[in-house]
């Protein structure tokens, strides 16, 4: 955070943040689209509101486990925009050095999990890491996020007995678009809901708003002081939407013009834009010195990108065992 | 005669015999959905239109799922052509091939069979370590299974037709570099090599080798992305006086050791290319029955190339690297011959 | 059956059938006890009802899906005493040649599909039976049994969630035992039942008394019908207990005395005795007659696979491939 | 010095390290349930009266959340020893295996450890296919995990300590036939070694193997039951005036090949013996590695000695057949000599 944000208060700065996700997916797009990222993406823009609202009250020693669509995870567990802008450029000043690349954001110095890209694969290791909040007598609680797509995974499923009867400090917070890539969740699933799965491991379970920060926010800080408490694990579904395609240049022929327009209108930021002009004592000008704000961080992190060193074909062969053996 | 993608190819095997027998449909994630891509790799694009939902079926995000249910229905007198959008992903399912489809003929003394195919695409494409492993060789490692690794539309297609056909379960390797998937699908690094494919119906068998260039001083084998490396590699040799004979043993379970074995009696030198890790992968079980069985052939030493022993890395400039490259194999030849 | 039994109506054929199962099981621990078989062994005694229960109106046709602990299923199926024992014996005449063993019982031209011994590992493959059941447009149903234990691997889940997707002819029969080895179930889960996790799919959950075969067949009647008709899957779950051990000389420390004396008096096949001789028209002579006939065909059986030939070492390198490959 | 079996010494070194280190504790079915069996085979039997049910950690059958949460707990400041009940159930874990435990240190540009220990029973007892494999080999083929073979009590001690004081994944296989385990836990066919272990703390690093006998005549390396298999047959040998090696790599990543040619430089001869299937097991790549690195000082074809590739049977004399025999070796080292 940027000295400036430091004077915002709770409510702009959970709107910074989102800009700054939306504004860094936006950047991330346009750099693909010209050729200058190797590899492919899965953007955020639409989401914002899911990663904002249940990371922000997280402690830095709190953790968050991530998936193939990590960016806004990260960006909202603090890690930084340059380190994540590098990553995707392969550089070695990534996050992950270049060698974890879009789908694996992260750093766990400020508790980022980085992130796995195996659907479902992340759900259990965020059980083992509340396993170890717990074991380690801390109080800290960890993140786990996953999408419609992930709740049909027998991990998923293995996950959540798991941390209800050891009664861990972990929310699971299912981010449903509604799509898994081109699948629509009615054709993957016949349950009304992910959030009625959590009585199949008697824990509580609620289906949230996912484009209302407020609303998710709640939500997050009602199962954070419960797994705090250490009163165990909840299940939080976030309705939500992809306004983008899945992946790379996804044309989204699986989903009508219509459904998208409606969920555009939708848009987290934009609610939020007009909840702080309506009710949170904020004008215009101070909305658009956030914008500017975050237009200028992602500025100097594209050109830190830029600039930053490639690595050496041959650094390929260190870090495949801990401490450089 | 008609020059086609292997992703064209692979539809059309999978059309052709999808017709021939009314027990053959196809599972997996996003393969069938309407508007959708026909897989990660536009394989079945289409086809849910000419077959039906019911046999193009799409499956939530669930890999143990797929494999069960093919092993399932393969028993219960269908034929499944299963998908997994990335070789990574087997792992999640291992169970189901490792200890079900690959034992199951066996535990039953010989009475059950289970004619299922499982296709996957495998190699590095810039996407990082979880979208890029060729995991060819743990299964290769598995009584029971059989592991087909086509490298051209005309292979693509007579393989995946025989595969079908085959009692047993068959995974399909195909490489994500080589498919020719189209627009919003296709690799920016891709070779896409297209290929003449016959009009008349074909198979090929499982356990023969094809030689892809005659050469007498090396005997070079190469599956999948590594058969174009070495062929280029080859060229560039020739030009130097080397000639390399280069083998796409096509499957790799079963394997044409007389083709191989002919060849390198003939050249006395061999070399292995595969994309695979190099520890325990299948360029060592080569090596290893080479060592057993024609050592006394060789006049060198084996040259095995693979991937190093890393998870891929996501940078290209290390992901190049890592995987064989055609410089790599140059140079691994001239050092071969020198010894 | 032999000419006898089916002159038993159908209350006596189930239990002719129980008695088979616990006199086969009870042979075979004196087997095993003397050293006779090689390996180990996973018995069903006291669970004889929920075998017969399930299975006693499925037509040959019809498929069935085992668990380590396989042949109450495999007998109420109609794999033959002698093909079991034989196998057991680990002879060529055995229903698996001698091949597979006393977790893999199983006779697919009878529709057993020989045993899988990975905990849960069976109900994804019994899925693929229904489809392939409903994809050939036949009426034909799958049984799948498995244990509390298996409703905790990640393969029920998604097996549960395409069977419900795809509404498959698949009759889930989980037998709560209450116990997964040496685990008890509150150990493992904090779910009120098993059966409760059906709403998580979509689909009917019940919970059965799996100890009163009448209650077991009434309910698999109805889920046999529903998926025969198209209606789409079920899960019951059977409340169950092995009054033996987990496997071989398990001295069940894990759990009390007074439990499994609870769970003797409530022992199915005494249950059944008492409801034949009470409304089921029989008398003492009629029940001893049955026992009579079934400790024939198992001494029968048991001399057939004494007798039969063992394999020879190298069969061991043929039946990898269909087909002999 | 005591006398001790290979369960004692596991148990002894899972205590000392939990007693040194407040961050080690055991994940796995049936491990600590009281009355229970102390895990499959009573190695941690009695550890969680002594340290609790919450460092003994009784878990679900749910083999996914076993390797995942072990993962999970190690990024974060734990250093768990996980347990799966049989080498067999691994394949239900292996995308936490191959795509999490063994990528993560790589894929965070090495700023994620992930110290965890994953101990599993392997080999074959007479109880079929699916709990009988020797899965080894899958294992050894992965960038990122480390492998440990012990044969003795001595060597289950010393890499088991080693193992949890290791900052990455580290596969114990450890043989049924091998443990000792007592009472209602005991194997019929089981060799059961005991040896001695000091009263002092000690660890044996990995990469180091262990020559169990010298000899002059082959090189015979093998591991876990097929180390006292090549003992015994080395005894009969010798009566034939045949002189054998017999060395123990104890771990199978890293692999201390120096031990091996060394050996191979004086005896001109290498014989393999493993109990994991022959197709691209680690024997092959042993053989390949020879091939590649001392061809020149092999008189001989190498001899590689596995599990035939079929699923494990289930009657004894086919099982005794599939796995590698003392007769089989014994013949073997005969045709070794006469090639
Ligand atoms: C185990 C596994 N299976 C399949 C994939 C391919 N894949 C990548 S993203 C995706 C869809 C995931 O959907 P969801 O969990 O809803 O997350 P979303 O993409 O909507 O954020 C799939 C199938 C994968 N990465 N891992
Ligand atoms: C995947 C897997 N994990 C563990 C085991 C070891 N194991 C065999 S039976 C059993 C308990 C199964 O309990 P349950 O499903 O309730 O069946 P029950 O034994 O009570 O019939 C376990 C853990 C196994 N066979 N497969
Ligand atoms: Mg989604
Ligand atoms: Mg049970």
């Amino acid at each position: 955070m940027t000295k400036e944000a430091n004077k915002l208060n709770k409510h702009q700065q959970m709107y910074e943040l989102m800009v700054l996700i939306r504004r860094y997916e936006e950047t991330i797009s346009s750099l693909f689209l010209e050729g200058e990222l190797p590899g492919t993406i899965h953007q955020y823009q639409g989401q914002e509101a899911c990663a904002v609202g249940m990371l922000f009250d997280l402690r830095k020693d709190d953790y968050m486990t991530s998936t193939h669509r990590p960016a806004g995870h990260a960006l909202a567990k603090g890690v930084s925009v340059e380190s994540c802008l590098a990553e995707m450029f392969a550089k070695t000043t990534g996050c992950c050095k270049g060698k974890g690349g879009s789908m694996h954001l992260g750093d766990i110095s400020c508790g980022a999990v980085p992130a796995i890209a195996i659907v479902g694969g992340g759900i259990p290791v965020a059980v083992g890491i509340g396993l170890s909040c717990k074991m380690r007598r801390t109080d800290t609680v960890v993140v786990c996020f996953f999408g419609d797509g992930a709740a049909n995974e027998g991990a998923f499923h293995e996950a959540l007995n798991g941390a209800a009867l050891w009664n861990l400090p972990v929310i699971f917070a299912c981010e449903n678009n509604l799509y898994a890539a081109s699948t629509c969740i009615r054709q993957a699933m016949k349950s009304e809901s992910i959030a009625q799965r959590a009585s199949a491991y008697g824990i509580p379970g609620e289906v949230v708003d996912g484009n209302d920060v407020l609303a998710v926010n709640r939500a997050a800080l009602k199962a954070i002081e419960r797994a705090r408490g250490n009163e165990g694990p909840s299940l939080l579904e976030l309705e939500t939407y992809r306004i983008v395609g899945h992946s790379r240049s996804d044309p989204c022929g699986y989903r009508t013009r219509e459904e998208e327009k409606a969920w555009r209108e939708k848009d987290p930021i934009l609610r939020m834009e007009k909840y702080l002009l309506e009710h949170g004592g904020a004008n215009p000008e101070d909305l658009e010195k956030i914008q500017k704000n975050v237009e200028k961080r992602i500025e100097h992190a594209l050109q830190e990108a830029r600039s930053a060193p490639e690595p050496q074909a041959e650094d390929a062969l260190q870090d495949v065992y801990y401490g450089g053996e | 005669m008609a020059t086609m993608t292997i992703a064209e190819a692979l539809r059309q095997a999978i059309r052709e015999e999808m017709h021939r027998d009314a027990r053959v449909f196809c599972l997996g994630e996003d393969i069938g959905v309407e508007g959708g891509f026909g897989g990660a790799f536009t394989v079945t694009l289409g086809l849910a239109e000419e077959f039906g939902h019911e046999r193009i079926l799409d499956t939530p995000v669930s890999e143990i799922l797929i494999a069960g249910a093919a092993v399932g229905a393969a028993i219960s007198g269908m034929r499944p052509i299963a998908d997994v959008q990335y070789g990574d992903f087997l792992f999640c399912m291992m169970d189901q091939l490792v200890n079900q489809a690959a034992k199951m003929t066996y535990m039953s003394g010989g009475t059950v069979k289970v004619p299922m195919v499982m296709r996957s695409p495998v190699g590095a494409s810039t996407r990082g370590a979880q979208h890029a492993q060729s995991p060819e060789g743990f299964f290769t490692h598995v009584p029971g299974l059989k592991v087909v690794c086509p490298s051209t539309a005309y292979d693509a297609k007579g393989l995946l037709k025989s595969a079908v056909r085959d009692d047993n379960p068959v995974l399909v390797f195909e490489h994500k570099l080589l498919y020719g998937s189209k627009g919003a699908r296709s690799e920016k690094t891709a070779l896409n090599p297209v290929g003449e494919v016959p009009d008349e119906e074909y198979l090929i068998p499982f356990g023969k080798a094809a030689v892809r260039r005659e050469g007498k001083d090396i005997t070079l084998v190469a599956t999948l992305l590594m058969v174009y490396r070495a062929l280029q590699a080859a060229e560039i040799l020739e030009g130097e006086g080397l000639s390399i004979e280069v083998i796409d043993p096509r499957t790799l379970v079963p394997f044409d050791y007389d083709t191989v074995w002919e060849s390198v009696r003939k050249t006395s030198r061999l070399m292995i290319v595969e994309e695979d890790n190099r520890r325990c992968g299948w360029g060592a079980e080569i090596a290893a029955r080479a060592s057993e069985e024609i050592i006394y052939y060789l006049d060198a030493p084996i040259r095995r190339i693979a991937a190093y022993d890393v998870p891929i890395p996501f940078a290209p400039v290390m992901e190049n690297y890592v995987v064989p490259s055609v410089k790599r194999i140059v140079e691994e030849a001239r050092k071969l011959v020198e010894a």
